[in-house]
């Protein structure tokens, strides 16, 4: 396609100045996809643009600071690069920004939920339907339909930032009614259904921590509160309690914070909705401070900081 | 004087109720006095406010909705208006009324009377209708002399008409008596 | 861990309400307790000697008290365990008196929640860890804010005993309030005549700096080692060069400048000195009223000034002070008393407040000691004082008695008398307040001997009638209002915190109430402390006072002080943030939150790390809060410390 | 001008005894742009009687006037007369608290909001005019007149309930009148009560309290009183010969309504604003305005 | 020990040592009469009071948390509370994401002069909590997850 061979020019050009580029390729079937790490111009060949590649390559970056590093970044995840840059998690020098726009993000788990979990053989990208061939049988789907939850409260396919730019500019996909999100579900429910909401899929956790470790904002790394045992805030038992605790303590960490970019989510083997948590949260912090996370560079988070007389914040009565 | 032996007094509860349906905190009464001192009707009255405030907080009960001085209130709101204490006093006047009509305690009976036939007048057209209530006021007492001599002025300058402004829907407003003296 | 457990009685006042027996009997099962028991008075000696003993007897290593708030003897206690050689940072108290038996009615529940309270007491216990304190030098400087007589007698009591002084003081001259009083209670002798040797003492003594026309800007620093900026305002008048000889003012041609040491009785010239006695005796323009400030032309006062001191140029100073301790006095503000409209709410000209009466009684006064009628320079016969005004007055958010008005009301009687002798004086009062040596006497003599006319009740309003005034109040004595046709009035008004009390508390990081007066470490026992180390207070700052008191907490501070220096090293509070290196990632964000800036970020092994500044953390716990990966922990209130008191209350 | 229009409730005096007030003020709020709008079918507010009487029957009175009100689309509800207002605004604050409301609507039977702002006229017109903007639309000066305000006891009182200007020394009037070119004298029994809640059963009382407030204004060399009050207009007017009989005085003095000496300098006719109206004759003090030298004559 | 049955519920209650602590003591030294179901455990500030110890007490199975420090403007350690009411907002907004009724949770300002207030506050929410009764607890036969399949992916045409 034009754009991704744009896209490569436009590495090619910058890669002698660079330690490595972060990019996609496809991955061990037609809808899965996995990171690359460009280094050489032969990796080039193997760069993949499009809705099926849609890990937020953004989560790396700490973890190289100090080294000159590019990146193709579409909109969402361009706010988790400002967020780390406004937490002085990574350097603007150290990073040269490929931008995309974005076509929409397939959410892989809907697909193989809706082929039955059938072995694709060939995945095609029409206006707005993905076609997906299992076998013998092809299934016709309605991109808006498989979208990631994230696509749906989408601020914009082009990233906030860019040193570079694919001029050819898409635009997402996906046409047509949105179908409920699981934070649409969330915000329907009074305190007692989601109370068991949780329940039921803290339950179903299996505490494998995918979601904290593909979060790109969760600075703790090998320090989590969640295994260690001073400070012991989580027990070892497999109690949705705990779990719920641990989800509490990350939802907190993040407050503020977490752009949404549904990395937790997306990890989740279990196909439990976190994102739905941070993003029923974000709305009342957006509510409560007016802030967004990622958005502008020069802000400070909610959390770490304070206003003599809050506004927003009204006392109130202990009847 | 006879010796008043406490705590042995009329009513404990007195105090209880008034400041029940008063919303007021009668308590906080530390006789400064101000509330007499403001009045323009201290010169007129059997008890001065102040002390009406102290025997409030004694339970003196009947000697309080006995007195003449809470029907000559003429709710000015002066005492409210400068009570260091905040209570509002002319609301306590309001409330030693309503409980003073309840016993049966009026002390100032043509006062009563003008309210009364002021309500009545309400009652029946939705609007005072001014030359019926005077009547009816002074059908009740029998001060047939009551500002008799103001009558031909007024008249004279078409001030009091001589037939009821009634209110179109004058059966809401007898409802809204009726019921509420279903509730009382 | 042996813990001991030992549940107080407080003689009925916890025994009364609670089962403390059973409570010790409960406590037995917790775990790592070894010993539990009820005793009668924790803290009476035989109470304290029985914790060592059992400290002793059963080998225990760390001790809960269940008994009143920590608040008043966790100290007590803490010395008791050192005493027998533990670690005083292994300790605890459950408040079940404050918390549980003064306020809970039913037996079976106060002695169910003394229970759990003794068992989160136990369980933070078993998680505390010894602590110990690290020692620092001491400044020893102190500086005294505010130079009124409680200023005045703190600064002369710390210089007297050979400490280094700062004193500071808003004005352009000390003497505060007393030096615009004309005469003092009980004694009628004449203020100035008290006060003045002390200021002159101020002056000249060798260890006292002193900075009129200043203020604090801004206080850094703890106990021991404070950092304050003090702002010395333009004064346009170079002090160095001053004499205070006082030619300037004669000259003055603008004479339209506030005279706030005479409480506005009349107006003063641009450039002024308050009053004869004025220390130090320097001139001050006011910039406002000043022509050549204003105008750009005049100058007559530098052309006359013999020692040409005049800087029309000049601008405020920021001077820097190092101190170990500060004692703030910096007294009280008359009420305003045009918020009553029903006194005429400063359009009545002949009313006026106990402090423009007392300029006026005064011979060096704006009246030169005449009392007058401001309206028409009259001399006045019916006087009325109203008590109270601005004091026990909920509708002005004013309901604290002054406490003193009703002293000076009656000298102020006595001086009227004594001015005017075919004068009457009435005073409308609701309590007469004299508990002082002497005080009820005096009030006495008032009515007695000045023949001063008392009235019981609050006046209701002031109508201007004749030029004259109607006051009309009530006596509740007599059960019938009363009015009174009065040359002029005279409102005793009350006292109300300092202008700028708030902002200077907050700076000094120490609590004020909700009327502005600071708040005093406790109100019997630490009546010139803080809840702030090093910082103590003095007169009217911490709530109305006369004279005397004033007088008597000056002093008290200053030993205050004394006491603090007398040793050459202070021992630092252990509960501090300290952070584990290996959990630290570096991220900064409690550094970002720290209301103290006792973070520092370091390299650790090329790797950026937070660490604790102890003497500067004051303890709050805010980055441990902030810190996502618990590396950063406030000693003595950790997170396992206060998770295992929550799952104690919180058993699933 | 801006038009603001205002539901407008003009009390049952302004149907007879200050019948001259309603017209007066009418006039006054056309000519300034604030547009009046009858609250249909508006009932008694009950006045002094009901709330002396029971406070649940006063609001009740008070309530079906807002609800009524609450159906139109006003900015609020507005009136000239002091003891109405001060029902209306009591109503209204004590129905904040939801068991008075309930209770309230349950005797009225139709839904009550209780949340229009309400106002006197006094505080609409010179919340919709600053003094100087009607100055400038003064025709006819009242330049002579020497007035004394009088403002009764509860326009501005209890202040927590009225919320507007001081209540021991408003200066709205003060300020109105000035504006209007009269000459204001300091008055001090603005806000003193001058009885007329008791003048059919206690006449002895109210001329003492009214005598005080002619005794002063006259002392002080007033012309006239400006009254913001029916109550007190028509106590102070009508019942001066009482007041004479009984103080042994010989006062002559007009108590005009606010709104009416206003519609005189705003240029409306003498006719128009029921001069006529008034029981004290105010032909001698009105030729004052209309040339100051009159007065100097008939001394 | 567990709460009284029928009688008291479990409330914590995390305090300042400066202001609200202090609050309570007057009120106990006042013998101003409170219900007995709160718990309190001293913090040195309210900015100490880490949001998760109040989730940890609601998932442990408190009825009701309640927080209290000095009054805005009013922190010993000047900023401690500023920073506390930013993070007990957003609290409460987690705890209603969560499925814990934001009305368990409350924070207010007592300072150690407030022994009235305090005992308002205490008497109010104790009141509020018994109003609402015992939490929710976790099941321990969770209902099934609404699932992806559930969410209705419909095929396009």
């Amino acid at each position: 396609m034009a754009h991704t061979q744009e896209l490569r020019t436009l590495i090619a050009r910058e890669l002698p100045n660079l330690d490595l580029v972060l990019a996609w390729t496809g991955g061990f079937d037609p809808l899965s996809s996995t990171p690359l790490f460009i280094t050489t111009e032969a990796d080039l060949d193997r760069l993949a643009v499009g809705p099926m590649h849609v890990q937020n390559l953004a989560a790396y970056l700490p973890s190289l600071k100090g080294r000159k590093v590019g990146i193709v970044t579409r909109g969402c995840d361009s706010r988790t690069i400002t967020e780390l840059l406004q937490e002085n998690l990574i350097n603007r020098d150290e990073v040269v920004i490929f931008g995309i726009g974005c076509t929409g993000a397939v959410n892989i788990r809907k697909v193989r939920t809706a082929v039955n979990g059938a072995p694709v053989t060939d995945v095609e990208i029409g206006d707005d339907v993905l076609t997906v061939t299992t076998g013998e049988e092809t299934h016709a789907l309605r991109l808006q339909d498989v979208l990631m939850d994230k696509c749906y409260t989408c601020a914009g396919q082009a990233p906030r930032m860019h040193d570079h730019m694919v001029s050819e500019r898409s635009g997402c996909l996906a046409t047509g009614e949105t179908p409920p999100s699981s934070l649409d579900l969330l915000e329907g429910m009074d305190a007692r259904e989601r109370f068991a909401f949780w329940e039921g899929h803290m339950d179903r956790c299996i505490r494998c921590y995918a979601c904290r470790n593909a979060c790109p904002l969760c600075v703790c790394k090998d320090s989590c509160v969640a295994q260690s045992r001073d400070p012991h805030w989580v027990d070892q038992s497999d109690t949705p309690r705990e779990k719920l605790m641990f989800q509490a303590i990350h939802a907190l960490h993040t407050a503020g914070r977490c752009t949404e970019c549904g990395e937790c989510e997306r990890a989740c083997p279990m196909g439990i909705p976190i994102l739905a948590m941070k993003q029923a949260l974000n709305r009342r912090i957006k509510h409560l401070f007016d802030y967004e996370a990622g958005m502008d560079q020069e802000s400070t988070p909610p959390l770490f900081m304070f206003r003599q007389q809050e506004e927003t914040i009204k006392e109130r009565d202990a009847r | 004087m006879p010796t008043k032996t406490v705590p042995d007094r009329n009513d404990g509860n007195f105090l209880q109720e008034v400041q029940q349906a008063s919303e007021q905190n009668l308590t906080r009464c530390y006789q400064c006095g101000n509330c007499t001192a403001g009045c323009p009707l201290s010169f007129a009255y059997d008890i001065p406010v102040n002390k009406l405030m102290r025997m409030l907080q004694a339970g003196e009960k009947h000697a309080v909705l006995s007195s003449r001085a809470i029907w000559l209130c003429a709710s000015c709101e002066t005492c409210t208006t400068r009570c260091p204490n905040e209570i509002d006093v002319a609301r306590i006047m309001d409330v030693l009324r309503h409980m003073a009509r309840r016993e049966g305690l009026v002390a100032e009976a043509p006062v009563r009377h003008l309210w009364d036939a002021f309500l009545t007048s309400v009652e029946k057209h939705g609007r005072v209708f001014e030359v019926g209530m005077m009547a009816n006021f002074v059908k009740r007492t029998g001060r047939f002399w009551t500002d008799a001599d103001l009558a031909p002025v007024a008249l004279g300058k078409g001030k009091l008409g001589l037939r009821p402004h009634c209110i179109e829907h004058q059966d809401e407003v007898q409802r809204i008596f009726a019921r509420f003296r279903e509730q009382a | 861990m042996n813990i001991g457990v030992f549940v107080c009685h407080c003689g009925s006042n916890i025994a009364g309400t609670v089962d403390t027996e059973q409570v010790a009997q409960a406590a037995r099962s917790f775990p790592e307790v070894a010993f539990a028991t009820d005793t009668m008075y924790a803290c009476s000696e035989p109470g304290q000697a029985g914790i060592i003993d059992a400290i002793r007897e059963y080998g225990l290593d760390g001790v809960v008290v269940a008994s009143c708030t920590p608040r008043m003897h966790e100290a007590t206690f803490r010395k008791t365990i050192g005493r027998a050689g533990l670690n005083t940072y292994l300790f605890e108290m459950a408040n079940i008196r404050e918390h549980v038996s003064w306020i809970g009615k039913d037996k079976e529940a106060n002695t169910n929640k003394a229970i759990d309270l003794v068992q989160i007491a136990v369980e933070k216990l078993r998680r505390n860890t010894a602590l110990f304190s690290s020692e620092f030098e001491i400044n020893k400087r102190v500086m005294v804010i505010g130079g009124g007589v409680a200023g005045i007698q703190a600064a002369l009591d710390c210089a007297d005993g050979g400490l280094e002084v700062v004193l500071v003081e808003r004005e352009s001259t000390i003497g505060g309030k007393m030096a615009k009083l004309d005469k003092t209670f009980p004694t009628v002798d004449c203020s100035s005549c008290i006060l003045g040797p002390r200021m002159v003492d101020i002056a000249q003594h060798p260890n006292i700096t002193l900075h009129a026309m200043a203020e604090v800007e801004s206080v850094d620093g703890f106990v021991g080692n404070f950092d304050v900026k003090v702002r010395k305002k333009a004064t346009y008048v170079d002090w160095e060069a001053c004499t205070g000889c006082g030619q300037c003012m004669e000259k003055c041609p603008s004479r339209k400048a506030e005279d706030r040491f005479n409480e506005h009785v009349g107006t003063t010239t641009a450039i002024n000195i308050p009053f004869p006695q004025a220390i130090p005796k320097k001139a001050v323009i006011d910039p406002g009223a000043c022509i050549m400030l204003t105008k750009g032309k005049c100058g007559a006062c530098a052309k006359l000034c013999p020692t040409q001191a005049i800087r029309f140029e000049q601008e405020d100073t920021v001077v820097q002070e190092q101190v170990g301790a500060i004692i703030a006095a910096t007294g009280y503000d008359l009420f305003d008393f045009t918020l009553y409209g029903e006194y005429g709410g400063g359009r009545y000209p002949d009313v006026v407040t106990s402090m423009q009466y007392e300029r006026m009684l005064s011979a060096s006064g704006p009246t030169g000691g005449h009392l007058v009628r401001p309206s028409d320079g009259k001399e006045p016969k019916d006087i009325v004082f109203i008590q109270c005004v601005g004091s026990r007055d909920h509708s002005v958010n004013r309901p604290y008695c002054s406490g003193f008005c009703c002293m000076y009301t009656a000298k102020q009687t006595i001086l009227t008398k004594d001015h005017i002798p075919d004068s009457q004086s009435y005073v409308f009062y609701m309590d007469i307040r004299s508990p002082g040596k002497l005080y009820d006497e005096f009030t006495r003599r008032a009515m007695e001997e000045y023949g001063a006319k008392y009235i019981r009740g609050r006046v209701s309003t002031i109508q201007p009638r004749n030029g004259r005034y109607v006051v009309k109040g009530a006596d509740t004595l007599m059960g019938s209002p009363v009015e009174i046709e009065a040359d002029l009035v005279v409102l005793a008004v009350g006292a109300e915190a300092s202008r700028g009390a708030g902002a200077l508390a907050e700076k000094l990081r120490i609590s004020y109430d909700g009327y502005g007066f600071f708040m005093e470490g406790h109100p019997k026992l630490k009546p010139v402390e803080t809840n702030t180390a090093g910082v103590y207070l003095a007169g009217s700052c911490q709530g109305p006072k006369d004279i005397p008191s004033s007088v008597a907490q000056g002093s008290a501070a200053a030993s205050k002080v004394q006491a603090l220096f007398s040793r050459d090293k202070l021992a630092s509070d252990p509960q501090v943030s300290s952070v584990a290196l290996q959990r630290c990632v570096g991220c900064a964000k409690c550094a970002s939150t720290c209301p103290f800036g006792a973070i520092e970020m370091t390299e650790f092994r090329g790797m950026p790390k937070a660490s604790v500044v102890e003497t500067v953390c004051q303890g709050c716990g805010v980055c441990a809060v902030t810190c996502p990966q618990g590396a950063i922990q406030l000693q003595h209130f950790t997170d396992n410390q206060i998770l295992a008191e929550v799952n104690a209350l919180c058993p699933y | 001008m801006s038009v603001t229009q205002y539901a407008y409730y003009p009390g049952c005096s302004g149907m007879g005894s200050s019948i001259e007030y309603d017209i007066s003020t009418r006039a006054l709020c056309k000519s300034l742009g604030v547009e009046l709008l009858d609250i249909p079918d508006w009932n008694c507010c009950g006045s002094t009687p009901a709330h002396a009487s029971d406070h649940l029957l006063s609001a009740s009175l008070v309530a079906r006037n807002l609800a009524i009100a609450e159906s139109m689309d006003v900015a609020g509800i507005i009136t000239p007369c002091p003891s109405c207002l001060k029902n209306l605004k009591t109503t209204s604050l004590r129905m904040q608290r939801k068991a008075f409301h309930d209770k309230v609507e349950s005797i009225v039977e139709r839904p009550v909001r209780a949340d229009l702002p309400i106002k006197s006229v006094l505080q609409t017109v010179l919340e919709h005019c600053e003094p100087e903007a009607i100055a400038s639309h003064v025709s006819r000066p009242l330049k002579g007149l020497k007035v004394v305000p009088y403002y009764g006891c509860i326009m501005n009182r209890p202040p927590d309930v009225m919320t507007f200007d001081d209540p021991e020394n408003p200066t709205s009037l003060d300020r109105l009148m000035t504006a209007l070119g009269a000459e204001v004298l300091p008055f001090p029994h603005k806000v003193d009560c001058c009885g007329a809640s008791l003048g059919l059963v206690r006449r002895d009382l109210v001329t003492t309290l009214s005598g005080r407030i002619l005794d002063t204004a006259a002392a002080l060399g007033a012309h006239a009183i400006v009254a913001a009050c029916p109550m007190c207009q028509m106590n102070l007017d009508m019942r001066q010969s009482q007041i004479n009989r009984a103080n042994h005085t010989r006062h002559h003095m007009p108590v005009f309504y606010y709104t009416q000496l206003a519609g005189l300098a705003l240029g409306q006719s003498e006719s128009c604003l029921c001069m006529d109206k008034l029981c004290v004759n105010p032909a001698d003090t009105l030729r004052l305005v209309d040339c100051p030298a009159a007065e100097e004559r008939t001394r | 020990m567990p709460v009284l049955e029928g009688k008291e519920l479990r409330i914590v209650g995390f305090l300042c040592n400066w202001c609200s602590y202090g609050g309570a003591d007057t009120a106990g030294v006042g013998r101003f009469a409170q219900p007995t179901d709160l718990r309190i455990i001293k913090l040195p500030c309210t900015g100490r009071v880490n949001p998760l110890f109040v989730v940890r007490a609601f998932l442990n199975g408190a009825d009701g948390v309640l927080v209290s420090g000095c009054h805005p403007g009013d922190c010993h350690y000047t900023a401690g509370n500023f920073y506390a009411r930013r993070r007990l907002e957003i609290l409460r907004e987690l705890l209603d994401v969560m499925g814990i009724q934001q009305e368990r949770f409350h924070y207010t300002w007592v300072s150690a002069s407030e022994g009235q207030k305090w005992k308002q506050v205490v008497s109010d929410f104790t009141a509020r909590i018994h109003d609402l009764g015992p939490a929710a607890a976790f099941s321990g036969c969770p209902a099934v997850p609404i699932d992806m399949d559930e969410t209705g992916i419909k095929a396009a045409g």
